[in-house]
């Protein structure tokens, strides 16, 4: 028994489940990228692999895996293979102390859905965040290639100035939770959506939001802002040189980065798990009906198929929908699968504006790239912290 | 336990700062700069400075040393050229003098009977060192933003590339 | 096995790094380089900073780092501009060809 | 009730003119001039209106000034019944000579452009000092206005700075002064150690009980300070030459207000005098010596200005004689009256210099009467009041002056006697030269402009009708102890007729027989060239003091010690400095390295110092 109650024990197992679910999403938020995409684009996105494409990412990771993992000459030896492992690491990290929901019991232990909570949680996102620059510095350093370098040089210089707007966007909402540990972070935004950071009185934090979005955005190189890697200036940016596993790493790691800023978002401004309104209000059926729409539409569509093989896929994603549908309504697993639903349904929201942005932003010029930070998001951002510490000193004392 | 962490990230300390100084090559260096933070943190951590492992990670690990290796990339520089007259002949034989005095001072002035436990001192957290900050610190605390910022302006003076 | 760290040993950590970071000084002649063994034995400075800290318990030293951390990063920024300067100016990072005001 | 007002009001006057007078237009300046001094002037009558009952004195404190253990010095202002006298006299013939220089100065250009709104900044600023040492109430503040005035006078005496005339005059000024200012800090650093504080109620009060012969030091270092500012013997001399400065300075500084300092900081000591009795005969014997000797002086001058100059310093000897006789109420009587007809001799003659254009040797003038007529029927108010004729205000005040005398010594009443009759003769000497007869100059005499004569004819009328008036000693009864004055109506009738008399032998020796004065003088040649040459006192003076002292700071100071101890260390300080860098230069070597290395050095040697002297716990 004391060996289940074991904090290290405890750990573990959820450092596996986590990290199983953890790489799955990665493998399949690429996935949906590309489909989101595809659809934007209006086009069917990969379909080939599996029903609408779906084992895609499992044959990707096949790929990358057998394919042959060439080390160029010239490469600084020691550091070129540090570059992907120290990119990946730091990408996971952070994950360790983001929270996805509250106590739960699990047969007879009771724990938290999240790894371990620390008192200085946001400041060790920052910090491992930071440590991220380096990954993509060396690789574009050690690859011993201009292209390389150059990507490296902007990807280290863009970090550290957005940096910047970012920590002052992070500073304002935790003034108005007033605690450093996340999971509080989370308790004190509870009870209805006005309570969420974003529309928290003193002062609704949308200007930081917005700020932590643009700021996220370059933090992990995505459009508009991916200058390190964009391809039609160098070639691939920090890693040309990297094939196979590590170059995955370096994507994966993207991906990892990208699911953190979103659930930091998600947690720092939209009330992390919590429910828009309260149970009372039937929060709680929102999950039962959104999948059992779902469910009669993929229904409707596999008795109206559009083409052969649909006749058999959709009427099965209806009928699991549904099934999902029911199990939300299932008391026993409301306790935990609830939050867990707001929690995945608002990082996904995130993710979701993540590809969309992708798929209709051009990219930002270098020059302009800095001057929108350190010239517009920076004073933006301190002034937008002046006015709500202001505002709580105002309102607290 | 803690003897054990105490060890481990002592010793990774130590190494990574001899790799500071044996390695050639000024990137090598700015990493193994950056171990010798990062266990510094660690031990920080140990010591109950929660604050300052986190400062210490963000801004030195975080945002200096990325400026170091920034700044070595942009130069390229190479590994350094061995030329000029080598200080090793009076340096190191003082250096060792150095540390070994420094070392018998401190077995000497500070007996073993104050033991450091993890948890031993609590008084690190943000809200401590916020509350000194701007109580009794906030004199310098001012002084050294107002230096802060003559740095980033003597930076920007000095990087900038003359227009004609 | 004893469970807690004597003091002096973390103090005799730090007067080691310390010592490095003078060596790395002046035994190097990169002034990359000998910055960094500068930030070094800041750091090394830090370290018993904190170790006083928790021996009298009380939150002054932490301050004293946060400080040196700050001063550290402003002399980072103006160190390296300046470092570049002589760099454009000479085009050499080597320590010795540096001994002269004029170029 | 805001006695800070009545000097701030001129000091601002004083910012706003020195600061932009310069870019202003004249009329503004003129306004910005006039309108604080008559402001301040109107606030001083509102003052003694609120007070009503004047025999509380009100004082008011406004911060502490200077906080250094045992000394708390605060800036406190005090009026009572001195203090309103003194404050009228000041604001009031201030005012009026103000307006009065708007006409004089009104040709300011030439050398010295932009003089006008200078000599306008200087003189609010003399205001402003001079109404703090009528307010301050301690020594202390006194004191600074004692030296705030002395500025002004040595600014307003060097105004045509292009002058060495007057330049001359004005440091011969200041350097006098600091004499009598020296004995008067010597004086207050006694007072401070003796009653441990400067304040004029918590002196006075410890001063009854104070050993006799304290009180007779301070009295005479005061008096030292009295003679520096009010051109007493033996520091008169700068007062004639003050004259350089222009006419309005004359008669507001140099006769009605700042060389009466000296008589009011008596006064307003008096209680230590009253205690030091030889103090008092030093300061009476001072007095009617000043006063006799001035006279004989004035007899011969024939500069107008120098010879109402001499008048003013044996009038100041008068008012000295009264303070020295226990009179203090008669002494202050005569400082007011004074203050109206000798501004009023000063500004007429002004008005004649300006009228002649600038000349003033009374030999050149002569039949004025008929060309400015306004200017001489002032004039001849100030004369009969001068001259004590009675019922006008001259006589009043020094025959009260002369009665307290002759209780204190019959023989300073008979001097002072003679001196009246003198002081009659020679003004009538300068009046008849001036007025009458028949013109010897060569300018074109005009009547001065209404803004000139104006303030001539208020002051005409205040020395005519000033002395009963302003019935002084009855409205200073409160303050002072009663005088014993022997009430003789013989002795009055004594001095009227020495007045009189001196008029009348005026009148005989240049009007009815010119050249008899002429003749006079080749008679008596040797006395007549001893008063024209002044006692040849600036000589002797020049000969005992100013040479050797010039020659010796030249011998011992500058060649001895500056040239040779001070500079011989300085450079060869330099020199050695110079040696050693040149050998530790070498050490200078540019590598950053080396210097690390002996910077290290150096702390492997403190260590060991450390370790081995330092006390380690064994």
């Amino acid at each position: 028994m004391e060996l289940l109650d074991s904090f290290i024990f405890i750990s573990l197992i959820k450092a596996a489940v986590i990290f199983a679910v953890l790489m799955t999403t990665l493998a399949y938020l690429q996935w949906v990228e590309r489909k989101v995409i595809a659809h934007v684009q209006v086009r069917p996105g990969p379909y080939r692999v599996g029903p609408h494409g779906l084992l895609q990412p499992l044959a990707d990771v096949i790929k990358l895996l057998t394919k042959e993992d060439l080390v160029p000459p010239y490469v600084n030896k020691p550091l070129y293979l540090l570059a992907p492992f120290l990119a990946m690491t730091m990408a996971l990290l952070s994950i360790s102390v983001i929270p996805f929901g509250p106590q739960i019991q699990v047969g007879p232990v009771k724990t938290w859905m999240q790894m371990t909570d620390l008192n200085i949680g946001v400041l060790f996102i920052l910090a491992a965040s930071s440590m991220g620059v380096y990954g993509i510095a060396l690789a574009g350093w050690a690859s011993n290639n201009k292209y390389a370098l150059i990507g490296g040089l902007r990807s280290s210089a863009q970090m550290i100035s957005y940096e910047l707007p970012m920590s002052l966007a992070i500073a304002a909402p935790l003034l108005i939770s007033n605690t450093l540990s996340l999971r509080q972070l989370v308790e004190t935004q509870a009870g209805g959506i006005f309570n969420w950071n974003i529309l928290h009185g003193p002062f609704p934090q949308i200007i930081s939001f917005i700020v932590f979005m643009i700021a996220a955005f370059a933090e992990t190189n995505r459009v508009p802002f991916d200058l390190p890697e964009a391809e039609n200036e160098l070639v691939a940016g920090f890693h040309t040189e990297y094939s196979s596993m590590k170059f995955a790493s370096f994507f994966m790691a993207e991906y990892a980065n990208m699911i953190t800023v979103s659930a930091m978002a998600t947690l720092l401004f939209l009330g992390g798990w919590m429910a828009p309104w309260p149970v009372a209000w039937g929060s709680s059926l929102v999950p039962t009906v959104i999948f059992a729409i779902a469910g009669v539409t993929a229904l409707y569509h596999g008795a109206h198929p559009a083409r052969k093989r649909d006749k058999v896929s959709l009427p099965v994603f209806g009928v699991i929908f549904l099934i999902i549908a029911g199990v939300f309504l299932l008391p026993v697993v409301q306790s935990w699968l609830l939050p867990l639903f707001w929690f995945v349904a608002k990082t996904g929201a995130i993710l979701f504006l993540f590809m969309w942005v992708r798929a209709t932003l051009p990219r930002f010029r270098y020059d302009q790239l800095m001057g929108f930070t350190w010239k517009f998001l920076f004073p933006v951002a301190m002034l937008n912290l002046l006015v709500t510490s202001f505002l709580v000193a105002w309102t607290t004392k | 336990m803690d003897v054990i962490l105490f060890l481990i990230f002592a010793v990774v300390a130590v190494v990574c700062a001899i790799n500071v100084v044996v390695q050639t090559h000024p990137i090598s260096s700015a990493l193994s700069l950056v171990g010798v933070m990062g266990s510094l943190a660690v031990l920080y951590l140990l010591l109950g400075a929660e604050f300052i492992a986190a400062a210490q990670v963000i801004v030195y690990a975080g945002a200096i040393m990325v400026l170091f290796v920034f700044v070595i990339m942009l130069l390229n520089a190479g590994a350094e050229t061995k030329k000029g007259r080598s200080y090793l002949i009076p340096g190191a034989p003082l250096l060792i003098v150095f540390l070994g005095l420094m070392a018998f001072f401190v077995q000497r002035i500070f007996p073993d009977n104050t033991m450091v436990r993890f948890g031993g001192f609590t008084g690190g957290g943000p809200k401590e060192i916020g509350t000194a900050l701007f109580t009794t610190y906030l004199l310098p605390f001012e002084v050294t933003s107002i230096l802060i910022l003559v740095a980033i302006i003597g930076a920007i003076v000095l990087a900038r590339k003359e227009i004609e | 096995m004893m469970s807690a760290v004597p003091i002096s040993w973390f103090l005799t950590l730090s007067a080691i790094l310390f010592a490095l970071g003078v060596a790395g000084f002046l035994f190097r002649r990169n002034i990359i380089t000998v910055f960094m063994s500068i930030e070094l034995m800041l750091n090394a400075v830090n370290l018993s900073f904190v170790t006083f800290s928790y021996q009298h318990k009380e939150v002054a030293g932490h301050l004293f780092t946060f400080f040196v951390m700050v001063v550290a990063a402003a002399e980072a920024a103006v160190g390296l501009a300046i470092i570049l300067t002589v760099f454009k100016g000479r085009s050499t990072l080597n320590i010795d060809d540096v001994n002269s005001m004029k170029n | 009730m805001q006695l800070w007002l009545i000097p701030t009001l001129p000091l601002a006057g004083f910012l706003i003119n020195g600061i932009f007078g310069r870019r202003f237009p004249k009329s503004l300046v003129t306004t910005v001039a006039i309108s604080s001094v008559v402001l301040s002037f109107l606030w001083v009558l509102h003052t003694i209106n609120a007070m009503g009952d004047l025999n509380t004195p009100r004082a008011e404190h406004y911060f502490t000034w200077i906080q250094s253990g045992a000394i708390n010095i605060g800036c406190d202002f005090l009026v009572d019944r001195l203090t309103i006298v003194m404050l009228l006299v000041v604001t009031g013939i201030g005012s009026l000579i103000h307006i009065y220089s708007i006409g004089y100065m009104a040709h300011e250009h030439g050398p010295n452009f932009g003089g006008y709104y200078r000599f306008f900044a200087y003189l609010n600023l003399f205001m402003f000092f001079m109404l703090v040492l009528v307010l301050g109430a301690s020594f202390l503040l006194l004191f600074v206005g004692w030296e705030g005035v002395g500025l002004c006078s040595y600014l307003l005496i060097g105004f045509y700075f292009d002058k060495k005339v007057a330049t001359d005059a004005g440091n011969k000024a200041f350097i006098v002064n600091r004499i009598g200012d020296f004995g008067f800090s010597l004086a207050m650093f006694y007072i401070f150690k003796n009653f441990g504080s400067l304040d004029f109620d918590k002196v006075f009060h410890q001063a009854a009980s104070a050993p006799e012969w304290v009180l007779t030091t301070i009295g005479l270092l005061l008096m030292v300070g009295a003679c520096g500012k009010s051109a007493q013997i033996p520091l008169y001399v700068w007062l004639p030459d003050a004259m350089a400065g222009p006419t309005p300075v004359s008669a507001l500084i140099h006769a009605a207000t700042m060389v009466t300092a000296g008589v009011y900081m008596t006064a307003r000591s008096w209680v230590i005098f009253t205690h030091a009795p030889g103090a008092m005969d030093v300061i009476a014997i001072i007095g009617i010596a000043t006063a006799f000797m001035a006279a004989t002086i004035g007899l011969a001058q024939n500069d107008i200005k120098k010879v109402f100059a001499y008048s003013t310093v044996s009038q100041l000897g008068y008012m000295f004689v009264g303070i020295g006789s226990g009179a203090f109420s008669a002494g202050i009587y005569h400082l007011v009256t004074h203050a109206f007809f000798k501004a009023l001799l000063f500004l007429g003659a002004g008005s004649v210099i300006h009228a002649l254009s600038g000349e003033q040797d009374i030999r050149n003038m002569g039949g004025l009467r008929k060309k400015i007529p306004i200017t001489f029927w002032t004039m001849v108010c100030a004369w009969v009041a001068i001259s004590g004729v009675p019922p006008f205000s001259g006589f009043f005040s020094k025959d009260a002056i002369l009665l307290a005398a002759y209780g204190h010594s019959p023989a300073i009443y008979w001097i002072g006697v003679v001196t009246a009759g003198m002081t009659a003769f020679y003004v009538s000497r300068a009046m008849f030269m001036t007025f009458f007869g028949s013109y010897r100059g060569t300018a074109h005499p005009h009547e001065s402009p209404a803004v000139m004569w104006v303030p001539l004819a208020v002051l005409a009328a205040l020395s005519l009708v000033g002395g009963w008036l302003f019935p002084i000693p009855a409205f200073l009864k409160a303050m002072f102890p009663a005088v014993e004055g022997a009430e003789n109506p013989m002795l009055m009738y004594i001095s009227v007729f020495a007045g009189l008399a001196g008029i009348a032998l005026a009148y005989l020796m240049y009007v009815l027989k010119p050249g008899m004065a002429d003749s006079l003088a080749e008679t008596l040649k040797a006395p007549y060239n001893l008063i024209y040459n002044k006692y040849f006192v600036d000589e002797i003076y020049s000969a005992t003091v100013v040479r050797p002292l010039v020659g010796g700071s030249r011998i011992v100071l500058w060649k001895g010690v500056d040239a040779g101890l001070i500079d011989g260390i300085v450079n060869g300080v330099g020199a050695r400095c110079r040696d050693v860098g040149s050998v530790l230069r070498l050490l200078q070597s540019g590598s950053i390295r080396s210097y690390a290395t002996w910077v290290l050095f150096g702390s492997v040697a403190l260590l060991l110092a450390m370790g081995l002297y330092g006390g380690l716990p064994r």
